[in-house]
């Protein structure tokens, strides 16, 4: 814990300034969730740290049909939007409230699995990310930023600005499956979001959480769907076939055969969530 | 998806001390200006409330308030010998010292009042509440704390008291182990009720019922703290907690809370408790230790109520959902 | 001893409440020192390992980096607690000399003026390690051929010249042989962490006349202290332990880990040094609870009588023994459960593997004996046809009987514990166990005495 | 490696420190300022024993570089505690045993503390889940939720009468 400078810019610009500063070497930091138990270790010796906490870039708006989230807005800023329900429901169940204090929705992509929860969400939901670098902004479906392990699109020159979702009156459902209630890593997240035409299925999204190096999509499992009225069988057939989208991992809370396990009958489980209320018929 | 609920039933003892003995502790008593007393000590309190209860058997010995005892631990300059706190041990032995030393240091109390009250020793006797009296006699009496600036001042006395306790060590026969372990024993019985999710292999706890015999309560709530903790710390040990999450595997050891699993405070079961009292032979007012034994019962309780729910049997802890949904599929398969 | 008590048994308030509530109760590492140094431990990354190099020449080079400890500055390097009640033989180093036997042990002290400067001293300790074949399984630990972990040449801790402590009553193999029953079952835990919320840790600071006063969470004062001062090999007068408030300890702050290498830095530096652990620290290298491996095999009558025991049990004791042989014997002391078993054979064995030591916690020896032995009466009880209250009953312990120690049981409760248990939760007994009781059994060893 | 002046509001006082970069709130409270009601429990977030409150919010404060809150308000166990007595949470603590070793308990009342500022009138579930970032080895919690409930009530009844 060396750390021999620690920049805290008040603007974007002054943070794009100090990243080009100082280089890939500088460690840029939001809410600390990550980077400071590290640092408080001494198992991450930065030389040069920039916080973005006074960086202005906290910010949650609704405007032009999308719902931007600023990168360093909080877990329990994005808890208390309500344009967005599932968002809420991803909010609620990461980590605990003083870490919700402090954790930012922009951070939450760069948390190795199996944290990352609130980023299952954003990749349901289309969302986009927004990076600023020297030359200005581009934007990038979030579903592309992720290339692997902790690797990601960002430039060493950019930094991430904002989370753009799209408004969508589609149905939504979010499930975290953990081995506690709460405060607890994850064993699969699943978030899944439905467009309906009539009454198929025309389009669907299912992201998963904590099975694979980052965030990912389901699209076998999205596939099946379409075209479906999601009943009984449509979810099994979507819930069989998303162990296949998944490359699950084993560490302390589960194993991979577990995880793999968890993934069908948790995308069960949330496909169930969103499916037509059927006319009870003693299932 | 179903959830099978089942009940499961244990049943513990748990010796008192260190096994072979030979662990002393000692105590010194002595009595302010005031008529305060100050216990000295070098046990240590881990929070299990060591310091009051300690006080509480120096008050009633002495037959004083228990507000006017202090109890100084530890600091090995002033606190004499204690082999230390763990064992389930330092409220018998401690409690043990600390009252031959109250004796010893009352003792002394009640001559210097005999002399004052020019009355036979053997005649006085201590309320309980800073008073002490000729036996029947209320009108000569004096407060304890004028007996004890009497003693400083007037008679040049110390009201002091030394105490000790310990099980001499015993050897162990190699061959056939024959051998003293313990001083005394507690009892518990729990009956746990468990609610298992048969796709995920989840447990719930939904109760933990349990029965403890611990001898004397010196202080019943702080009693129901180590049953109600020691319940918690079963149900974690039972379900979650592990240092080598694939044991004997050495790997994805836990480095923080995140990953050192334990429940929290979502996972509360339904707690229910009636301890019985009766006194052991030789610990203070009869105590036996019920610290350590109370993570003891309901751990077996547990598993064996997720048997009764689905008839899996798990023989290895912590029993995580995984364990329980390989169980579930080797019964489905007709494995066993 | 006493028909009416005053506070005895009165639920008064705690008398370190107010402290407690207010943040005001001092705990160890609330205290800071002008002055004072910090303490980090280099660390084997491998499970076991000859050391053959020890390169610090880039630690010195750290600003702020004030000295660095190894075994050959430890005046009398062996860290064997129970050696002060007469364990042998001494065999765990309090810096590791040729050979590390766990990932995690303890190789370099680094002390230096700032935390920041003693992690960064630390990872800069080049260490040249040869990796040794390691085991950790404890029946794996025992073949032929398996990597001795210990310097004696087998990996258990020997009882008296026998691999285990043993206990005999009868003869097992006799009453297998008239049992209607035979159950066998094998129960394995895993290690568990204290995880107090303090960790383990202490602070020893110079006196102005030629002594140390260390102040520490351990769980034992003068144990601390007398095993400290062998270390150092100094007279204890010279050592001054204040403590006896501990954030939580569950049998992991009796291990004396941390104060004798935080005094020898403060004797070195003549500064204040603290050590704390990390809590990563005390995830993966703090003492555990052992792992366990228990063989039950048992014989029944018919009616559900346990006749016959035979109990063999294998606690992963890690690299160095620690705490752990005394819990074995208190283990075999008590791994025929309280029940009443003519005919009982136990075996218990500490084994060594190259994982990290364990040592006392909670319930120690008993708490996984409790939970094999349990489950095994369930099963009895479903062999024989019986509910499992029955089964209990039926063989509960009573004053009197020979217990398989051979000291006869006083203080037994265990009938009237039950039958409280059954009025709690509404279970309605027979009424043959309605009217049981503990006492002396008609020809026990203790009636008409 | 330049020192930098943070200052912020430490319960009623301003206070003015001087760290090195990246010092966090927990060291500077416990061993600038000699506050350490705040403990120092794991420093990954992962225990809650070191819980403040910013402007309010509950913060691990071993994860907070302090020059982030400069010019905020920073209250801990030792800024609620009145001169004289306890404050209606400490004292339901007290009174429910909702303690053993007690190193969990600063950061327990904090969270409380807010919990009770934001839902005088919190249910079983909001208590708990409240709690979910404070790690307590003893007690179970089962105490520390009933403590909760107590000062709730007691705190509804003096109607906000009480140090903030």
């Amino acid at each position: 814990m060396t750390v021999s400078s620690y920049f805290l810019p008040r603007s974007l610009p002054e943070a794009l300034e100090i990243l080009q500063r100082h280089g890939p070497d500088l460690l840029v930091m939001a809410g600390g969730t990550v980077a400071m138990p590290l640092i408080n270790e001494g198992l991450s010796m930065p030389g040069a740290v920039m916080g973005l906490r006074r960086a202005g870039l906290d910010r949650i708006e609704r405007t032009d049909g999308a719902l931007r989230i600023g990168a360093t807005a909080t877990l329990t800023q994005l808890l208390d939007q309500d344009a967005i329900p599932v968002l809420r429901e991803a909010a609620r169940t990461t980590g605990s409230w003083a870490i919700r204090n402090m954790a930012t929705v922009g951070g939450n992509l760069f948390t190795p699995p199996p944290g990352g929860d609130v980023a299952v969400a954003l990749l349901a939901l289309d969302a986009s990310v927004i990076l600023a670098g020297p030359t200005g902004e581009r934007a990038l479906p979030l579903a592309d930023f992720f290339t692997g392990f902790l690797t990601n699109q960002l430039a060493p020159d950019e930094l991430l600005v904002e989370l753009r979702v799209p408004m969508t009156s589609d149905p939504a459902a979010w499930v975290k499956f953990g081995r506690k209630h709460a405060n607890t890593p994850a064993v699969v997240t699943v978030a899944a979001r439905l467009r309906w035409s009539g009454d198929k299925i025309a389009d669907a999204r299912i992201a998963l959480g904590a099975v694979g190096p980052h965030p990912i999509r389901a699209r076998q499992a999205e596939q099946r769907l379409v075209g479906t009225r999601l009943g009984p069988d449509a979810i099994a057939a979507a819930a069989a076939v998303a162990t296949e989208d998944c490359e699950p991992f084993t560490d302390a809370i589960a194993t991979d055969w577990y995880r793999r396990r968890m993934v069908a009958i948790f995308v069960g489980r949330v496909l169930e969530q969103l499916a037509p209320r059927a006319e009870p018929e003693g299932r | 998806m179903a959830r099978l609920r089942g009940t499961g039933m244990a049943v513990v003892n748990y010796p008192t001390g260190m096994n072979l003995g030979g662990d002393p502790s000692q105590a010194l008593v002595h009595a302010t200006t005031s008529g305060s007393f100050v216990v000295t000590l070098s046990a240590t309190d881990l929070g299990q409330g060591l310091r009051t209860v300690i006080g509480q058997i120096a008050a009633e010995t002495l037959g004083v308030e228990y507000g006017e005892v202090m109890v100084d631990t530890a600091d090995t300059d002033t606190g004499p010998h204690d082999m230390g706190t763990f064992a389930s041990r330092a409220t018998h032995r401690v409690g043990n010292a600390v009252i031959a030393a109250a004796v010893e240091a009352r003792q002394a109390l009640l001559d210097v009042a005999a002399e004052e009250l020019e009355a036979p020793v053997d005649e006085l006797e201590l309320d309980g509440h800073g008073n002490l009296m000729v036996r029947g006699v209320p009108a000569r009496s004096l407060k304890v704390a004028d007996v004890a600036a009497l003693a400083q001042f007037k008679y040049g006395r110390t009201i002091a008291g030394r105490g000790s306790f310990m099980k001499p060590r015993s050897p162990v026969d190699p061959e056939t182990g024959a051998m003293d372990p313990d001083s005394t024993e507690a009892h518990a019985c729990t009956i746990a009720e468990v609610e298992v999710d048969t796709e995920t292999g989840e447990v719930t706890v939904l109760s933990m019922k349990s029965a403890y015999e611990v001898g004397r309560q010196v202080n019943p709530a702080l009693v129901q703290g180590q049953i109600v903790g020691g319940a918690w710390m079963a149900m974690s040990h039972t379900l979650y907690e592990t240092t080598a999450p694939y044991y004997p595997a050495p790997d994805h050891g836990p480095k923080d809370f995140s990953e050192y699993l334990m429940p929290g405070s979502l996972e509360q079961p339904e707690i229910e408790s009636v301890v019985l009292e009766i006194p052991s032979s030789n610990g203070p007012y009869g105590v036996k230790g019920v610290g350590e034994m109370t993570a003891n019962s309901p751990i077996p309780a547990i598993v064996n109520a997720i048997y009764h729910a689905t008839g899996v049997r798990i023989d290895e802890l912590p029993v995580t959902p995984e364990k329980v949904l390989r169980g579930l599929d080797a019964r489905k398969a007709g494995v066993s | 001893m006493s028909a009416h008590l005053n506070v005895v048994g009165q639920s008064v308030a705690r008398s370190d409440g107010i402290g407690h509530v207010t943040g005001r109760t001092q705990y160890t590492t609330d205290r800071t020192f002008p002055g004072m140094l910090h303490l980090k431990m280099a660390r084997s990354p491998l499970h076991h390992a000859r050391i053959k190099g020890i390169d610090l020449s880039e630690a010195e080079r750290v600003p702020g980096f004030v000295r660095a400890l190894t075994a050959k500055d430890v005046p009398h390097n062996r860290y064997t607690i129970l050696g002060l009640i007469g364990v042998e033989p001494e065999e765990e180093f309090v810096l590791a000399e040729d050979r590390v036997r766990f990932k995690g042990e303890a190789i370099v002290a680094i002390v230096a003026e700032t935390e920041e400067a003693a992690f960064e001293a630390v990872s800069k300790v080049r260490l040249d390690l040869e990796e040794l074949p390691a085991v950790f399984d404890v029946e794996e630990a025992l073949k032929p051929g398996a990597p001795i972990v210990t310097h004696w040449g087998n990996n258990t801790f020997m009882y008296e010249g026998h691999p285990c402590r043993r206990v005999r009553l009868g003869d097992v193999e006799r009453a297998f042989g008239q049992a209607d029953h035979i159950i066998e079952g094998v129960y394995n835990t895993s290690p568990i962490e204290h995880a107090p919320t303090e960790t383990t840790g202490c602070i020893a600071v110079p006196e102005a006349n030629g002594r140390y006063a260390v102040y520490t969470n351990t769980q034992a004062l003068y144990f601390s202290l007398d095993n400290t001062a062998i270390i150092l090999q100094v007279p204890g007068n010279r050592l001054h332990f204040i403590g006896g408030t501990v954030g939580g300890g569950f049998g992991g702050k009796v291990d004396v880990i941390v104060e004798p290498i935080a005094t020898l830095a403060a004797m070195k530096t003549n500064r204040p040094v603290k050590f704390s652990y990390s809590r990563s620290e005390e995830m993966q290298v703090s003492s555990t609870r052992s792992a366990w491996r228990i063989y039950l095999k048992d014989g029944v009558t018919s009616d559900g009588r346990l006749i016959a025991r035979k109990v063999t049990s294998y606690a992963d004791s890690g690299a160095y023994s620690r705490q752990t042989p005394y819990a074995l014997t208190k283990h075999a002391a008590n791994a025929a459960g309280p029940y009443n078993i003519p005919n009982v054979s136990i075996d218990a064995y500490c084994v060594f593997t190259n994982r990290p030591p364990t040592s006392a916690m909670r319930g120690f020896g008993i708490t996984m004996a409790s939970f094999a032995l349990e489950v095994q009466m369930d099963k009895i009880a479903e062999r024989v046809g019986v509910d499992p209250w029955t089964i209990r009953f039926l063989n509960a312990y009573r004053n009197g009987d020979m217990k398989p120690h051979r000291k006869l049981a006083e203080d037994a409760t265990l009938i009237e514990t039950m039958q409280a248990a059954a009025t709690l939760v509404g279970h309605d007994l027979p009424d043959e166990f309605k009217a049981m009781t503990s006492a002396p059994r008609a020809g026990s060893h203790v009636e008409g005495r | 490696m330049a020192s930098t002046i943070v200052t912020f509001e430490f319960g009623e006082r301003e206070v003015e420190v001087m760290v090195r970069p990246m010092t966090t709130l927990q060291i500077v409270l416990r061993e600038q300022l000699g506050a350490t009601a705040t403990k120092d429990g794991c420093r990954q977030g992962g225990c809650g024993s070191c819980i403040v409150l910013v402007d309010g919010e509950p913060v691990m404060s071993c994860l907070l570089p302090v020059e982030d809150i400069a010019g905020r308000r920073v209250t801990t166990l030792e800024t609620i505690t009145p001169a004289e007595g306890l404050h209606p949470i400490q004292q339901a603590f007290l009174d429910s045993y909702a303690f053993q070793c007690g190193y969990c308990t600063p950061g327990m009342v904090m969270t409380s503390k807010a919990l009770l500022d934001h839902h005088p009138d919190p249910s079983g579930d909001d208590i708990g889940e409240a709690l979910a970032g404070n790690v307590c080895r003893c007690t179970g919690y089962r105490p520390i939720i009933r403590a909760i409930g107590v000062a709730a009530e007691a705190l509804r009844e003096s109607d906000g009468e009480q140090p903030r």
